[in-house]
């Protein structure tokens, strides 16, 4: 399941969710992403995104990470607007019947979310704002699965 | 042809959303960014340096070389910085 | 932070807890772990534990993981007694500025803990009663961070 | 010497704790476990692989070559699965 949405989000509703009822997980893994001040260089952060592109781009990451491993149930939550340090950005969470699926598939799907889910921030702090520039271990982290993907092919 | 721009790319080019026509002899991403720098000031400030403005066309990230041909909508943003 | 507990607990409490008046956190990573029923074999879990133990093995595995990673917080909760398919059983959370280090810290910590603290799993179903055996993958998922230090040193 | 048995190692002695003055030639666990198979028929079952039964001495793990001396509580019990 995938949402952008504007609005916070509840971790421990959303988790409830995935898992009710069901009694064939044994094992969710929740990444929880959110705003850092950075020492007080950022008093807000925008996120700005690109709406139709983004729910299907993170429908194929989610679809691609549900083929890659057995997975009971997996959810994206990305917000988009104006948000202050503390705040969620990002929830991802994967349910499966063994740890090991679960935080592979977690992992996958925040790295491949942070290259290529169409997000872009903007910290505003005392000394003006600044679009955050890409990270070269994000290219690194997904880089990784793209190598696993090719050696198992 | 729909053109979207993004973050730094809409900041510096100053427009969102544009409908245009382009000449024949665009075909490729990479084209289209060259043509788009000779619109004035600020579109060649956005476009001085292509090899770090990303595209998609119709919603699909592509690399530079990738064809126009039968695209709707081609959006230009820096790399992404979700997550 | 670790706690050995009956009650069940609450994840999303546990997670804001952790977070809570804080701005330096980027990601938070939490593992949850349940009780599965096994296509019906498993109607009631037991789990008996070492009491004088369990809490020294925690506080040095949690330990260990502050030592080796750079976390804004941690959380361990073990529950004991008798479960039901989709109970809680563990809670491993960890928070630090970078999602490496908190998916790092978090796999770290489940792993340790499944081969070195004090618990054991009885599992009762139609079938009658049988004690869990050790998962040879734990052992192997356990044997990874050794090297991973051995390499280090 | 106080000692300790949990889960399967628990339910084939039928004893969860007990109090013993060992003899002066057990000075080591595996020592401990041999002279424990002795005392009857539970014990011989519950220790008859010693090699799956696992140690702590005061509340650590030890391996079965870990020598006695000094400790106040020997626990014996199987592989943990806890998580």
């Amino acid at each position: 399941m995938i949402r952008v949405q504007e609005e916070d989000f509840d971790l421990g509703a959303e988790v409830a969710l995935l898992k009710e009822g069901r009694t064939d997980i044994g094992a969710i893994v929740a990444f929880l992403g959110t705003v850092r001040d950075r020492g007080g260089a950022v008093e807000e952060m925008t996120l700005e995104h690109y709406p139709a592109m983004t729910e299907a781009e993170l429908a194929r990451i989610e679809a691609e990470a549900n083929a890659r491993w057995p997975l009971q149930a997996s959810l994206i939550i990305h917000r988009y607007g104006t948000l202050k340090p503390g705040d969620n950005i990002v929830l991802v969470a994967t349910a499966s019947e063994h740890r090991d699926a679960a935080f592979a598939a977690a992992e996958f799907l925040i790295d491949y979310l942070k290259t290529g889910a169409p997000f872009w921030k903007r910290e505003s702090g005392p000394e003006g704002h600044r679009w955050v520039e890409a990270d070269a271990r994000d290219e690194g982290a997904y880089a990784r699965w793209k190598t696993t993907k090719d050696a198992a092919e | 042809m729909r053109l979207l721009y993004f973050a730094w790319v809409k900041e510096k080019t100053g427009v969102a959303a544009e409908e245009v026509e382009l000449p024949p002899s665009v075909t490729t991403v990479g084209e289209l960014m060259d043509w788009l720098k000779t619109r004035g000031p600020e579109f060649a400030d956005a476009f001085a340096r292509t090899d770090v403005v990303r595209a998609a066309i119709d919603q699909t990230h592509v690399r530079h070389d990738a064809r126009l041909a039968g695209a709707y909508e081609i959006a230009f943003f820096p790399p992404v910085t979700g997550g």
